[in-house]
């Protein structure tokens, strides 16, 4: 086997990232200090509606939506360094599953649900996804809901879990079964009944999630996305998702990093700061090195993404390491904070919770480590 | 006497019939961990029954409310316990810090005042050893102590107070003479009333988002100097004889148990619920566990072979805190892997696995990797005192 | 599944182990120290004949072997000390394989061969074993080398390699495909002509072995074992293997550990003994820890082997453990030394050497965990 | 002059029909690894033919030796060496290090001297920088050089001298002043003959049963002062400018390469060879060193990219070694256990893998985590210099 790194991923930027990396730098600053995240953390929504105003007013939503659908007409490797500026600053807005939408509609979508919805969607319109059961499965088609054809539309029954922001929604995005086949679903996030919902417990706290079920709900025919497309929308969505959660991941390392480091300087133990020790330090530099290791990667997976051949392995490979720097910095970050770090107060362990969740979202380490093995070899 | 053996067969009936099953929230599995008081008030209650039905106690003397049996009888009570799994006893502190230490050392009048609220929960004690600023070395301690007549007043702070929220009294680590020839010298152990003015409790919130401990200030508190146990001064000899009993290495614990340690190796369960057992590199990181959980027992049985032990007598003592907690940490840590999406949730989702318990088990692992000595101290010690090493300066 | 530690095996001594662990502690130290070691590097034979008659005269080579066939009628139990302890000063006997062959012999061999060969074992006769081939397979069935049954004999054919003290071996056990089933033979070493034997270079050089061609050797037929207990037979071979070599993992990383703690308590760089720096102490610390736990998990396969059911995996866990322990103590060890780390001169290396050597005896950590996962998953 | 593109040309032709292949021993994989005679004569008649037929010093200049045409030459002949992964350079300290030198700041004796016979190989040059009890800090040399006439008498000692033993020269870092403001300020650079009484040099067995490097003893060593490289006390920085020759931080040297740098991913030709990619643990182990391998060489494209390195704009440079060599280490000692029985096998067996090289690089890959500052203080500049953690003391 000859091996190539070169067609792993290379990397690269462009002006257009430049630009937004240092818009999307100053904006998640400003607008999402610690202090706000907290703040929002016992909230019902999450998030508050003046910063999803203010990305919409930016253009943000529309970044990588053809300006024939009221969008900028860039590519996700623009959306890439503002996702990673928000995973900096823990802002929780429904961004993610939005552009994961609009990414699904794309290339999923039939001609008018994308002439209806996207110029919404660029516009404001929150979006979100009804993909994960209560198996707990990665795998996109590992699914049991299924929808019935009626004379008028779409019988659902089944549940979905994990339906991020459902209350601040206005569109949803379903897979069921239909006739044996998965198939996909864009409606209006109002015909789930109130009580078909739940809201659920997440381990992030920055994050909202439902728990639906679907028995009852009717979906008027015009909802069916198109059918030979559903593949390829489902694999799409799955790797934005990790691209989008890698860098959501790689901006979040930076902060725990900043902040723990911040703790070692000024710390004393013994009379002595604590970040002179070995102990602490040599760690921190192995976690400071995973996290420059995964932003390497992150771009790399961003400059790629376009290339077909390129775009899964690179994503993959992102996804790996980014979730472990996180997970790393983070564990270590509560260890080294000492008994300050078992409290709530401190914030490691917001950072090791977001971890924990982007494990469970697209797939964790050892999902992405299998599908890599099935690309790289066989 | 009742013989043992029907107190054991009496105590197995008894708890066959009475140990609650679904409570409809999660049981704390450690005494330390009692959050809610929706807990507490159960598990109040639930100690008052066993103490009723005179299966906890029941080796302290009648006289003060025990049971007037052996530590046999309680011996096997206890056994009992741990085989039906019931919820641990509330108040710990009182059953395995200051009641043993009471009977041990304390006086009549001490015997007659606390002993029977310890027993049957009524008075719940809390633990004040650790303080903010001084790091892990209970030495340390700067909270004042000043005798004014038959009072002591107290000026300072504790922090990681066991149940100092729910605590009628305190068993605590005082400095009541600041000039003494050394650290240790100037430390008295007093019974303190948590209920008089000055005292004030703030809860912990825990990384898990419950509470569990609290930090206590003291601004002048006025509490009876009668609560000194021993002498002033000897206030490091007893907080060390607390924590024998505590740990067990000496006898005299009410009986009961604290803490339910799970079974780590419970991951393997998961991984079958989870439907990973069957893969290969799951299998593959789980033996690592197995083959380390396996070790730790091991190390345990062969600290009591002499002739296995020659070379680095120390050696399994000491390093037996850091392999345990960073074992719990690590298999906890790695059984959130196993979840799949709903690795996604936590504690009180009824989609998580096993009610969220391994996330919050993850969690509460750092209180054991870095309370008590931090692992990294953990190994300077082992270094210097198992391996010769220079000190870390 | 319900899991109970105490079933994977159990610890406990002998009155005789701790004897025998005492006679041999101060044997070997004085008949092996590092000079005596590094001195056999070099020489044909790696060891010296006095040592070799010295434990015949001790009886360790009869250990194991019951008195009826002129031995002492213990268990490998008590083997395992004397072989810690011959690991803990590197001191390079054809010992391991003498004893598997007995114990080969014990469990397969004819009651004529037992009768002929254990009580010249027990009395210092040289054996060694011609198993492995070069697919480089652990499994000790996967072999290609075929006995031809002729009308006097067998006629052998293929190859066997790390014939391990083929020079000093007076007896040879073989193991060869009859009729498409593997067999074990047992015979004269003078049976393998000089022209057949090639001296191999080994990574551990206190260790010697040969490639052996089998081409034209013809075997008696009374060198044939009992058919029906070929299989138990290689088993335990393997099993006995393990033990053995955990063992003398174990007594190598005692010393691998005393020898690096020395020079952490002696070397001053930058004005400071380096043994203080946190950098070289945790890791070193872990070191040691794992040592103790191989230690533990050795014993307990030891008192464990004769118990059927437990003795495969209390056996396969230490060599798990062992191999581990003395591969990153002595790592750490090149590494910690510094420039000296780096010459042949200093003895880290001699340890490093005999990990990767013990890896490829019997099975390496992932070959036992895969043996393991069949134990206790299927 | 010559096109480049018909020099490449003719290199190529000359390098397809020349480059020796299979010698029937082990061929080293860097200059720092020739220990043998066999292969220091083997490669340095290969070195003589490539100078002879002009790929050599191609673009040093023809009046002492070189071919007088440029760097491009020079550069494209490099290439097809590499193309044609040729044995590597013998007289790397001179191509690289000290003839650079001597071109850029020599006197026209130096030039005529020593350059020709750079190029041919026929004067070896030896490095002498570091000493045995001076650490890792090249300003710490206390090697003593103290000028007598027209004379430097030179007593001290010099360790990991490369080609110490197959020397006639040596680049020589030495104090020549002992009472200079600070340590850097008392050193200088000298070619020092090796042939003269006073000096010897002791082979050092590496760990991997090889020589490599020598430890160079000089008692009352009396050598022609006019090897003093530009005055005296500038020797720090001369030696600083040498090793930026030798990194290619800086052009003029003679071209060829000096180490062979494996692809670490060969690993995957080793566990298809060893039947063991079909195994899913392995697989997911050596996914592990894909990733990393991405990650290291995406870090050095990134590093070119100035607004992704805003935020720490020197760790990813300083990182570089830490993580390469690190890298090299571990995935040499994952290789070992692909090769089951056969990992027994060492260099010079027929029937280990790949010659036995994998344990031979093991083995070496900790010359690079152990010199030039090793891992441990790789990872204090990286905590001092880029993320402001205090030092270590």
């Amino acid at each position: 086997m000859s091996f190539n790194p070169q067609a792993l991923g290379r990397l690269g930027i462009t002006e257009e990232q430049v630009e937004l990396m240092d818009v999307a730098e100053n904006f998640c600053r400003d607008k999402s200090d610690i202090a706000t995240v907290r703040a929002q953390l016992e909230g019902v929504r999450g998030f508050r509606q003046d910063d999803w105003t203010a990305i919409a007013d930016l253009g943000w939503l529309g970044i990588a939506i053809p300006e024939d659908f009221g969008g900028v007409g860039l590519t996700l490797a623009e959306v890439v360094p503002v996702v990673e500026q928000m995973g900096r600053r823990m802002m929780s807005l429904p961004f993610l599953s939005t552009t994961l939408v609009a990414q699904a509609l794309l290339t999923g979508g039939t001609e008018s649900q994308k002439a209806v919805y996207l110029p919404k969607i660029a516009s404001g319109m929150v979006a979100t996804l009804a993909l994960s059961e209560l198996n707990g499965a990665y795998d996109l088609n590992d699914i049991t809901a299924t929808a019935e054809k009626t004379s008028d539309g779409f019988k659902l029954s089944g549940q979905k879990i994990l339906v991020q922001n459902l209350d601040a929604a206005e569109l949803v995005l379903l897979s069921a079964k239909l006739d044996g086949k998965t198939s996909l679903f864009v409606f209006d996030a109002n015909l789930i009944a109130a009580s078909a919902r739940r809201r659920e417990k997440l381990i992030d706290e920055t994050k909202r999630s439902y728990e639906v079920s679907l028995a009852g709900i009717v979906l008027p025919a015009t909802c069916l996305m198109d059918a030979d497309k559903t593949i390829v929308t489902l694999a799409h969505i799955d790797l934005c998702g990790n691209l989008l959660g890698s860098a959501e991941l790689v901006g979040a390392t930076q902060t725990c990093l900043d902040y723990t480091l911040e703790y070692l300087r000024t710390r004393k133990q013994f009379g002595k700061l604590i970040g002179a020790y070995q102990a602490l330090k040599h760690p921190i530099v192995d976690a400071y090195i995973g996290y420059e290791k995964a932003r390497s990667l992150l771009y790399a997976a961003a400059h790629s993404f376009d290339e077909q051949g390129k775009r899964e392995v690179a994503t993959r490979m992102a996804k790996v390491a980014a979730g472990r720097a996180l997970s790393f910095a983070a564990d270590r970050s509560i260890q080294f904070h000492g008994g300050f770090g078992f409290t709530y107060d401190c914030d490691a362990q917001l950072y090791r919770r977001r971890a924990i969740f982007h494990d469970s979202q697209y797939g964790d380490t050892r999902w992405q480590k299998k599908q890599l093995a099935r690309l790289l070899f066989n | 006497m009742i013989s043992v053996e029907q107190f054991a067969k009496d105590a197995d009936q008894w708890f066959a019939e009475h140990t609650p099953r679904d409570v409809g929230f999660m049981m704390p599995l450690t005494f330390m961990e009692v959050g809610t008081e929706q807990q507490f008030e159960f598990l109040r209650d639930w100690q008052r029954q066993v103490y009723e039905a005179g299966f906890l106690g029941a080796a302290w003397p009648s006289e003060y409310g025990g049971g007037g049996l052996t530590d046999a009888h309680q011996a096997a009570a206890t056994k009992v316990m741990r085989k039906y799994e019931v919820p641990i006893m509330m108040n710990t502190i009182g059953l395995s810090w200051a009641g043993p230490l009471i009977l041990d050392i304390g006086s009549e009048a001490h015997k007659q005042k606390y002993i029977k609220g310890i027993l049957s929960a009524e008075d719940i004690w809390c633990q004040g050893f650790s303080e903010p600023e001084n790091g892990s070395d209970l030495g340390n301690a700067q909270l004042r102590a000043v005798r004014d007549g038959d009072d002591y007043v107290l000026n300072g702070s504790k922090i990681w107070t066991t149940h100092g929220n729910f605590g009628k009294y305190m068993i605590l680590l005082a400095r009541t003479n600041p000039d003494a020839p050394n650290k240790y010298a100037g430390l008295s152990f007093i019974l303190t009333p948590m209920d008089v003015a000055g005292v004030e409790t703030r809860k912990i919130k825990k990384l898990t988002g419950e509470h569990g401990f609290t930090q206590t200030f003291f601004e002048d508190a006025r509490i009876p100097a009668d609560g000194l146990m021993g002498r002033e001064g000897q206030g490091w000899k007893i907080a060390m004889q607390t924590l024998e009993y505590e740990r067990g290495a000496r006898g005299g614990q009410a009986g009961g148990y604290s803490i339910t340690e799970p079974d780590p190796l419970e991951i393997l369960n998961l991984a079958r619920d989870t439907r990973q057992l069957n893969d290969p590199v799951v299998q593959d990181d789980l033996l690592d566990y197995i083959i380390d959980a396996q070790a730790v027992n091991l190390n345990q049985q062969r600290a009591k072979i002499g002739p296995l032990m020659r070379d680095n007598p120390a050696g399994l003592p000491l390093m037996d805190k850091l392999v345990k907690t960073e074992f719990a940490r690590e298999i906890n840590q790695y059984a959130l892997t196993l979840q799949g999406t709903r690795g996604a949730y936590y504690v009180d989702e009824p989609n998580a696995f096993d009610k969220g318990l391994w996330h919050r088990s993850y969690l509460n692992a750092f209180s054991a990797t870095i309370g008590g000595g931090t692992s990294q101290i953990q190994r300077n010690i082992i270094a210097e005192h198992v391996l010769g090493l220079p000190k870390s300066y």
